[in-house]
């Protein structure tokens, strides 16, 4: 009975993807929106990337939402997770040599590799290598943690920057998250602004609340 | 060959979605739930990155001198899709504590034997 | 110069101060929420008398408004955010004596977010960031639900997490129609 | 190219059913990270660089690796 409601509910919602998809051809033209970001985004923003330009330029406020969302699914797996529960610490057997050692070889390598991606790709991707870094030294040397409260406090202080930076727009600009800093030629460290400085802020916050997600996660397993 | 052409990107996405669907009505474990979370998760980005398609587009990034702008993709869906990737890791990550303390209380994941969570 | 982006910014900003803030005063942290929903209502007080007239409508980033986001203080949205934000004063009020089990300083954090999804669902003027402020609005209270880790709570927690995320493709398809109407 | 392209959309499709039908978690986790995977490539394909990374990074790697503690704090097998 289940299953026959299931899959007539499922009917109709491909019916209705269907429908949406006949309307958009695969492989046409852009739209408007679109093609202005290409046309204008590098002399606007100074950005290289368009997709940068518009994740942290032109739709940098839906950005900040998001990263709040992280911060709120971090907050809150901790809310649950220790409300009113027993801590209890499984035994767990120490990591063989080898990997050991090669957690604390790779380690350093990867932190490096995730601030270099948070320049040269994105926050995102480089916020989660630097996570997946922090995974790497769960499995392999369980007695170095950081403590919950360090990431909670690196990903604060990562949303307050963003808020500040929006605000000295508004300070300086009269908009909010305006490109308030001088945008110079392509190619250089700096030349987008304050894009370079927003993006490295968000890995920071990512890759600080996707470790504490897992620390939490692990915490009493 | 222009079916496929046309239409792979968006058969993959389409069965990506009605599997993931599928997965959380009918399965009764709780983490199995999640996981058709995931693949759903997975399809809706996958269908949004191949509307923004432009056949033989490039990437639109200026890495080299030269490059047409007439012939790069929409880099909207893109940027929608960077950011959704991250909401979706966040609310797997509530659903998996939330799965965690339910078998605490309950000591089992299957959503039949728990009162109040039948449909 | 009163500007409506302020009823989003400091709340959110003053959430995320509150981990920093508890590292010096750890019991004034439940101060915070009352003094930034106070702020709140006093700037949507100040607005009020000025959109009667005509709204206003701020674009953020500085571009013009379809290549970016834009906030739109209508006498209706200025209304509604008084009076979330009238209403989560006196209830953070409350909640100064009335929460006291668990992670106290976690509560007020994601009280303090809840109302700023809140407040940016009523103001915003861009389809796709509604959702944003709705994701917002719907994550803080899946935490809330759940926050006291019992039985009942841990249960709603994930009838409605479950509801709730099973209906984001139809909120993605949604988009996307829109999208096909703008190309068309 | 599109032939290749075929092929990893029929095995990302197979890779779901397998993760919907497997009892035991840990392998239709394993399946999960294997569409994330594929779903990485074909972003690739789609000339989509930064959200075939992000998508590698986080979908194949960390989301797993979150699926798999949660597991190991609950039951392995689906009954």
């Amino acid at each position: 009975m289940r299953r026959i409601i299931a899959i007539l509910l499922l009917i109709i919602v491909a019916m209705g993807i269907s429908l949406t998809l006949a309307k958009i051809p695969f492989g046409t033209p852009k739209t408007k929106v679109g093609t202005h970001y290409i046309k204008e985004g590098i002399k606007q923003t100074g950005s290289d990337n368009i997709v940068t330009a518009v994740v942290v330029d032109y739709r940098a406020f839906d950005t900040l939402g998001e990263v709040t969302v992280l911060f709120i699914a971090t907050i809150g797996l901790g809310a649950v997770l220790t409300a009113g529960a027993g801590v209890g610490t499984r035994k767990t057997q120490p990591a063989s040599m080898v990997l050991y050692t090669g957690c604390r070889l790779l380690f350093p390598l990867i932190l490096i590799f995730g601030t270099y991606t948070f320049f040269h790709g994105g926050g995102f991707q480089g916020g989660a290598i630097v996570a997946s870094g922090f995974l790497l030294i769960y499995l392999g040397c369980r007695e170095r943690r950081i403590s919950q409260r360090a990431f909670i406090l690196a990903a604060s202080l990562g949303g307050l920057a963003f808020v500040v930076i929006g605000l000295l727009g508004l300070v300086f600009g009269s908009y909010f998250l305006l490109n308030f800093l001088p945008k110079s030629a392509s190619n250089t460290l700096f030349s987008a602004g304050v894009i370079p400085i927003i993006y490295a802020v968000i890995g920071f916050k990512v890759g600080s609340e996707l470790a504490s997600i897992i620390d939490n996660l692990i915490e009493e397993s | 060959m222009s079916f496929l052409d046309n239409y792979i990107y968006y058969i993959g996405a389409f069965g990506l979605i009605l599997i993931g669907l599928y997965t959380i009505l009918v399965k009764h474990n709780l983490i199995k739930v999640i996981i058709g979370l995931g693949i759903l998760d997975t399809g809706v980005n996958l269908f949004l990155i191949s509307v923004g398609y432009i056949t033989k587009g490039t990437a639109p990034i200026f890495s080299r001198p030269g490059i047409d702008p007439e012939h790069m993709v929409d880099p909207v869906p893109q940027a929608l899709v960077l950011t959704a990737i991250v909401i979706g890791v966040a609310i797997l990550a509530l659903a998996l504590s939330l799965a965690i303390r339910l078998y605490q209380h309950y000591g089992t994941l299957n959503l039949r034997k728990i009162r109040e969570q039948k449909w | 110069m009163v500007n409506p982006v302020l009823l989003i910014a400091v709340p959110l900003g003053s959430a995320f101060a509150i981990p920093l803030f508890a590292l010096f005063r750890k019991d004034a942290v439940k101060y915070i929420p009352p003094v930034a929903l106070g702020f709140n209502l006093v700037v949507a007080l100040l607005l009020f008398g000025k959109v009667l007239e005509n709204p206003v409508i701020v674009s953020i980033g500085g571009w013009r408004p379809p290549f970016c986001i834009n906030l739109v203080a209508g006498p209706a949205g200025v209304l509604f955010s008084a009076i979330i934000a009238l209403v989560g004063f006196l209830v953070s009020i409350y909640a100064l004596d009335y929460i006291k089990e668990g992670p106290t300083e976690k509560y007020h954090m994601l009280y303090l977010l809840l109302l700023t999804g809140a407040t940016g669902v009523v103001l915003t003027g861009d389809i796709f960031n509604l959702f944003v402020f709705f994701e917002i609005l719907c994550i803080s209270s899946y935490a809330l639900v759940a926050y006291l880790g019992d039985k009942a709570g841990i249960e709603s927690a994930v009838k409605y997490l479950i509801q709730g995320a099973r209906f984001k493709p139809s909120a993605y398809r949604d988009r996307l129609t829109l999208r096909s109407i703008r190309h068309a | 190219m599109i032939f290749v392209a075929s092929f990893l959309v029929v095995v990302m499709l197979v890779g779901a059913v397998a993760a919907c039908i497997f009892r035991d978690l840990i392998s239709a986790v394993i399946a999960a990270a294997l569409v994330s995977l594929i779903a990485a490539i074909l972003f690739y394909f789609l000339q989509a660089p930064d959200v075939a990374m992000a998508e590698a990074a986080i979908g194949a790697a960390l989301t797993a690796a979150i699926f798999i503690i949660a597991i190991s704090r609950t039951k392995r097998h689906e009954q």
